[in-house]
């Protein structure tokens, strides 16, 4: 060994995490984000197109097609492409030639996660996020078909609509909703992680992963408000009352939700810790 | 009078712009066994993946008793038992429904009873017939390996592609799978690769070598075995250095090579006037009272050797 | 002289240190407590049939199994207690690596470095490119990993295991599925890693243990049924050896059957024979020197007459295969009974 | 014994698909194991459960305003393309990973036959499961039962019933044949789920009269907001004509262009 060279000394079960979360990262970019924000782009397109089919003047259903399918299409995708993120590695057994290494059982779990934070938040939430943005406010203008980078910082910056009967959310408002979804797709991919790490067929664990969300949805709908409350199902209900346009808290079901995302990864850090390889 | 059990003509294969074979011929008769050679990388598991039509051929054709593997690939496929390179089975069946799961692909039918009959022979032979409840997913690689033999002879086919039946497997199993072959010399062809030349000694009449993607040598194992080599042999202990250095220095010591062993050390000496050196070099070295020779005689012609010259020749060539 | 204990003494603890040492999956018992010590700094084959539980031990020792009971240490640290330290001073060659198939070699080498060594990045460049060349993979540094053939897979396997410099190489069959160069390469490869680190490594290729361990262990259905320094193995305990001269050697060999380290001198063939000695330092030392001595005889061949070590294995895997027989026929008995 | 191996030599394979019937009964053998008996579970807790709730539920039950048959064709057409999807997402890809595609296919079998074989068992064992099983419980026990609130429901005419079966079947073919098609084209599960799932969703709301008229998006598609699966329910609960009927002709020649496809893929694919 070079003298320039010396062994890292850390023994934590933490170790390693960031030359993991690094290589997670560059699985999601750039080719994952761009088809992420391209399929979040299609998605808006084609609630346009299904929009202008209903010869529907108003602004209010444009928002909760374009919203409940992207959200829909977001949970679903990331179900599928996060469905091997532990179990194929597993099943190709690159699980365990990083777990012969100097790497803690958590850093691997943990790194998946982490990886994938940014991609979530940039490229599937933000830049699709801001895109729908333009078009809606577009939209609202009613009629106006060229863009000058003026209109695009006007709409950025401006934050109200100008036409009373098309309710574009505020701002504020529009960020707190991309907030929800974010915190949302964050969720779906620790419930992934931890299939990943207790499922070992992978039926099941695209399986699980799909009925997952559908389970939060029908908690939040049907539970009692107080119970409803405490589980992620309520991000999922405020995501619907904002595009519906009725007032819904936005801080609380965030953090509601990043409670159980830090449980949801301690358990797969549990399980994990405990699998063989 | 018959189609010999493999024939394989002209046959090209290139991945992009890489031509891994280069017009291959080869003829393997009915009733031998022919032991197939070659250094990694060498072309036998693309070889033996298009005569099972995994990969097709960028030219040339083989035939499998006279059928194009290309044109009527079923009908070749199905005199042949094929065990490829990497077995894995599907996890969930137990070794029993693996050999009956692969039977029932093969055409013509049997009955329930001799099916069952069948397998648990075929299972006896390969050393399974306790594990035959086992899931595959749970074998042991070399568990795994005798369980890609069974199921390559479940059928009794005709002739028999192994790519490298004895790979992980213990010395135990090698020796029960030579033998299973050995027993199979004149009513089965075998034609199977290996890395394990000793194996190849004891059970092919004949051996092909290919090296970087043509037939370097083909034919009966005697005829590679001739010629002798030049060196000697010598392990020596104690304080060696000046005794190396002083046989280095004799004119009729070509070469020298060292291999450390523990506190001893292995040389090769390669001379170019063998009975100086038979005469000279055992009293030049005793006469250094701090080292002792270990053993010392003339370096042994094996199939290794042949092998790495034919392979040597025509990286040359 | 035990170079065993010698070692132990001059390194303190032991490499590896397996003490009741017990794995069950389900209800199978895959080892049924062994022991197992590896000196620091030397080359250790562990040999056994397969499913015989070498690789569960491995594994057990790079922390992917879980031991049902006793303890494995490595360089003095406990495998489960202090998994990561543990890990840190090991190199592992699984016996069916695999890596993620996005990278290239030069990729999965110096992703394996970062995990061992700090360093600047230049000076890990250069760490990484040194240990490309070692391992002979220099034309291939570039190749992605899905597409490596299997024996340059086995290479790259070598390579990532001994890229963090570990103390300790554990190696699952790494000569498996290669072709005679490229286990020659291999060999030679560890041989020359000999110096720097302790080698513990498994494999069914005999051949490979005899040119390169220094001590042995065979493990059989989950027990060691043999363990220790190579040459006592091929040895056996009184010396043999075959001699074969060219000349008159009549004279020689009526002196030679004489000398009080001679227990007995028998022709096996026309000018070869069998020399049973007492002592063996004094024939290492004196056997050829008396030959030499005799003007009238050449040595044309002469060696230790060494049991293959094939032969000696399957001897002792036969008995405990034999002896396991026997148990499980007895224990059926009681059975039938009730 | 030699005499018998050139008796079997000579023996040929079928011309057709040659290998299809062993692959095939591989396949469902999976289906009489453990497998069988999930989805046994999962489909009646599914589909029975949630229409005895739906049906015996009060005012608060969001999903009052189905009817019971209707509920059935709701239920299927949301659990049965996610099923379809996550099973034969994996039928190819898995045997790829493990390494068994090349093994199994250098037996006397043909490319097409285990791609047939795939889809058949998936199609056989979820057709078994998901459809007719729960399709024939509900036929029963629906009409006999008084919901806590409205009408009693009326038992389908048989034919209707038996029709409504058969699309439903081609609406599970078309996305198993489209998962099992689309992974000859992809080496990863990610894409091939994701476009299924993706495709399902947009479906919900097809634009356009291509898609209405040629494609079963025309039999469940209905109003933009709340459940609308006008055509089937119409034609099952109503009794009115079926409408568009091109839509299950069009279904039908996808099936056949996908199964096309795929086999056409998976025949150039090199191991």
């Amino acid at each position: 060994m070079p003298a320039s060279l010396s062994r890292v000394q850390s023994q934590s079960r933490l170790r390693g995490i960031g030359g993991l979360t690094l290589a997670e990262f560059l699985r999601w970019f750039p080719w994952r984000v761009l088809v992420f924000a391209a399929s979040g782009v299609a998605v808006l397109v084609f609630a346009r197109v299904v929009w202008a089919a209903e010869e529907n003047a108003k602004l209010a259903p444009l928002l909760y097609i374009f919203f409940s399918l992207w959200v829909a299409v977001l949970v679903l995708s990331t179900v599928a492409t996060t469905q091997g993120a532990v179990s194929s590695e597993i099943e190709e057994g690159t699980a365990a030639w990083l777990i012969a290494k100097p790497i803690g059982r958590p850093a691997f779990v943990l790194s998946k996660f982490a990886g994938a934070i940014p991609a979530v938040l940039i490229g599937m939430v933000g830049i699709p996020g801001a895109i729908a943005r333009v078009v809606l406010k577009r939209a609202a203008d009613n009629g106006d078909t060229d863009f000058t980078a003026a209109q695009v910082m006007d709409v950025i910056a401006n934050s109200s609509s100008r036409d009373e009967y098309m309710n574009l959310p505020s701002m504020s408002r529009y960020l707190g909703l991309l907030a929800l979804i974010g915190t949302l797709m964050l969720l779906v991919v620790a419930v992934m992680i931890l299939l990943g790490c207790v499922v070992r067929a992978q039926t099941a664990v695209l399986g699980l992963g799909i009925a997952a969300p559908v389970g939060l949805l029908l908690v939040g709908q049907l539970a009692p408000t107080a119970v409803a409350e405490l589980t992620p199902g309520w991000v999922l209900t405020s995501i619907v009352d904002i595009i519906s346009d009725n007032p819904a808290p936005v801080l609380a079901p965030i953090l509601v939700t990043v409670v159980w995302i830090w449980v949801t990864l301690a358990g797969a850090v549990l399980l994990f810790s405990r699998r063989e390889l | 009078m018959a189609a010999p059990a493999l024939e394989i003509h002209d046959l090209n294969k290139s991945f992009g712009r890489n031509e891994v074979l280069h017009s291959i011929d080869l003829t393997v008769p009915q009733g031998s066994i022919c032991g197939f050679l070659g250094p990694n990388g060498a072309g036998k598991s693309t070889t033996m993946k298009i005569v099972m039509g995994l990969l097709r051929p960028s030219g040339g054709r083989a035939l499998v008793f006279g059928r194009d593997v290309h044109r009527d690939g079923v009908g070749a496929r199905a005199q042949v038992g094929y065990l490829p390179q990497h077995t894995r089975f599907h996890p969930y069946r137990n070794c029993r429904e693996v050999l009956s799961y692969v039977a029932h692909l093969y055409p013509g039918r049997r009955p329930a009873s001799e099916l069952r009959e069948l397998i648990d022979e075929k299972l006896d032979a390969v050393g399974l017939a306790d594990k035959a409840n086992r899931r595959a997913g749970a074998l042991s690689g070399g568990e795994a390996q005798r369980l890609g033999l069974a199921q390559a002879l479940i059928a009794e086919p005709a002739l028999l592609i192994l790519d490298e039946p004895a790979a992980s497997l213990d010395p135990h199993g090698r020796q029960q799978v030579l033998g299973l072959l050995d027993g199979l010399r004149g009513h089965t062809t075998v034609f199977y690769s290996t890395h394990i030349l000793e194996d190849v000694q004891r059970v092919s009449d004949i051996v092909a070598i290919l090296a970087n993607g043509r037939v370097a040598a083909l034919g009966p194992i005697e005829d590679l075995l001739e010629a002798p080599t030049g060196g000697w042999t010598v392990r020596i202990a104690g304080q060696v250095a000046a005794a190396r250095e002083h046989l280095e220095a004799q004119p009729w010591v070509s070469s020298l090579t060292t291999r450390v062993r523990g506190d001893q050390e292995l040389w090769t000496v390669d001379v170019t006037d063998d009975g100086t050196a038979a005469e000279l070099m055992l009293p030049l070295l005793l006469s250094d009272e701090s080292c002792d020779v270990m053993e010392f005689h003339r370096a042994e012609r094996t199939l290794e050797d042949a092998y790495l010259e034919v392979v040597e020749a025509s990286h040359g060539g | 002289m035990s170079t065993v204990t010698a070692h132990i003494e001059a390194h303190g603890q032991p490499a590896i240190a397996v003490h009741g040492l017990r794995k069950r999956f389900g209800r199978t018992d895959v080892l049924h407590g062994i022991d197992l010590e590896v000196p620091r700094n030397s080359v250790f084959g562990f040999l056994g049939p397969n499913g015989a539980g070498k690789s569960t031990t491995m594994k057990i020792l790079v922390g992917l199994l879980r031991p049902t009971d006793g303890s494995a240490a490595v360089c003095g640290l406990d495998t489960v207690r202090d998994s990561v330290a543990v890990r840190a001073s090991i190199g592992y060659l699984p016996q069916d690596s695999s890596y993620w198939r996005h990278l290239t070699v030069r990729g999965v080498l110096a992703f394996t470095a970062r995990r061992y060594l700090d360093g600047s990045r230049s000076d890990l460049r250069r760490h990484v490119d040194d240990t490309i060349e070692q391992a002979g993979l220099s034309s291939l540094a570039n190749r992605r990993v899905a597409k490596l053939s299997g024996g340059e897979r086995q290479r790259l396997g070598v390579a990532q295991a001994w890229v963090g410099r570990p103390e300790v190489l554990i190696l699952d069959e790494p000569s498996a599925g290669l072709d005679p160069e490229g286990r020659h390469e291999i060999l030679e490869l560890l041989d020359r890693l000999r110096e720097q680190a302790t080698i513990f490594f498994s494999t069914h290729i005999l051949e490979d243990v005899e040119r390169l361990s220094d001590t042995i262990a065979v493990l059989d259905r989950g027990r060691i049924v043999a363990s220790g320094p190579i040459d006592t193995f091929l040895m056996g305990e009184t010396g043999q050896y075959s001699l074969t001269l060219n000349g008159s050697s009549d004279g020689f060999l009526a002196a030679l059957a004489e000398a009080p380290w001679v227990d007995s001198v028998e022709p096996t063939a026309e000018t070869t024979w069998n020399i049973t000695v007492t002592d063996r330092t004094a024939a290492e030392h004196l056997l050829l020197r008396s030959v030499v001595g005799h003007r009238d005889v050449q040595v044309v061949d002469f060696r230790p007459a060494r049991r293959s070590l094939e032969e000696i294995y399957l001897e002792l895997t036969e008995a405990t295969a034999q002896a396991a027989d026997d148990q499980a026929a007895d224990e059926q008995g009681p059975a039938v009974v009730e | 014994m030699a005499a018998e191996n050139r008796d079997r030599a000579g023996a040929r394979p079928s011309r057709l698909l040659p290998g299809l019937t062993g692959l095939l009964r591989g396949e469902l053998s999976r289906w009489l194991g453990r497998r069988g008996l999930v989805h046994f579970v999962l489909w009646s807790a599914f589909v029975q459960g949630l229409l005895v709730w739906n049906t015996l539920g009060d005012d608060t039950n969001p999903m009052r305003d189905w009817r019971g048959f209707d509920t059935l064709i709701h239920l299927w057409w949301i659990f049965l393309p996610l099923a379809a999807i996550a099973l034969s997402q994996n039928a190819i890809i898995e045997e790829r990973h493990n390494d068994t595609a090349p093994w199994v296919l250098s037996k006397p079998v043909s490319r097409s036959a285990f791609v047939m074989a795939k889809i058949l068992g998936d199609l056989i064992g979820l057709f078994v499961f998901a459809i007719l099983l729960q399709g024939v419980a509900a036929y029963v026990w629906l009409p006999k039962v008084d919901p806590a609130q409205g009408l009693p429901f009326v038992r389908p005419e048989f034919v209707r019933f038996v029709a409504v079966i058969g699309i439903e079947t081609l609406i599970l073919a078309f996305f198993i044949v489209l998962s099992v098609m689309l992974s000859t084209v992809f080496r990863r599960r990610g894409p091939v789920a994701a476009i299924g799932l993706v495709l399902w969703l947009v479906t919900w709301q097809a634009p356009g009269r291509v898609i209405k008229d040629f494609t079963f998006g025309g039999l469940i598609t209905g109003e933009l907001e709340g459940p609308g699966f006008k055509a089937l329910t119409e034609y099952l609960v109503f009794e009115q004509p079926l409408d568009p009927v091109s839509s299950v002709f069009g279904t039908a020649v996808l099936v056949v262009a996908l199964t096309a496809a795929a086999t056409l893929i998976f025949r150039r694919e090199q191991f």
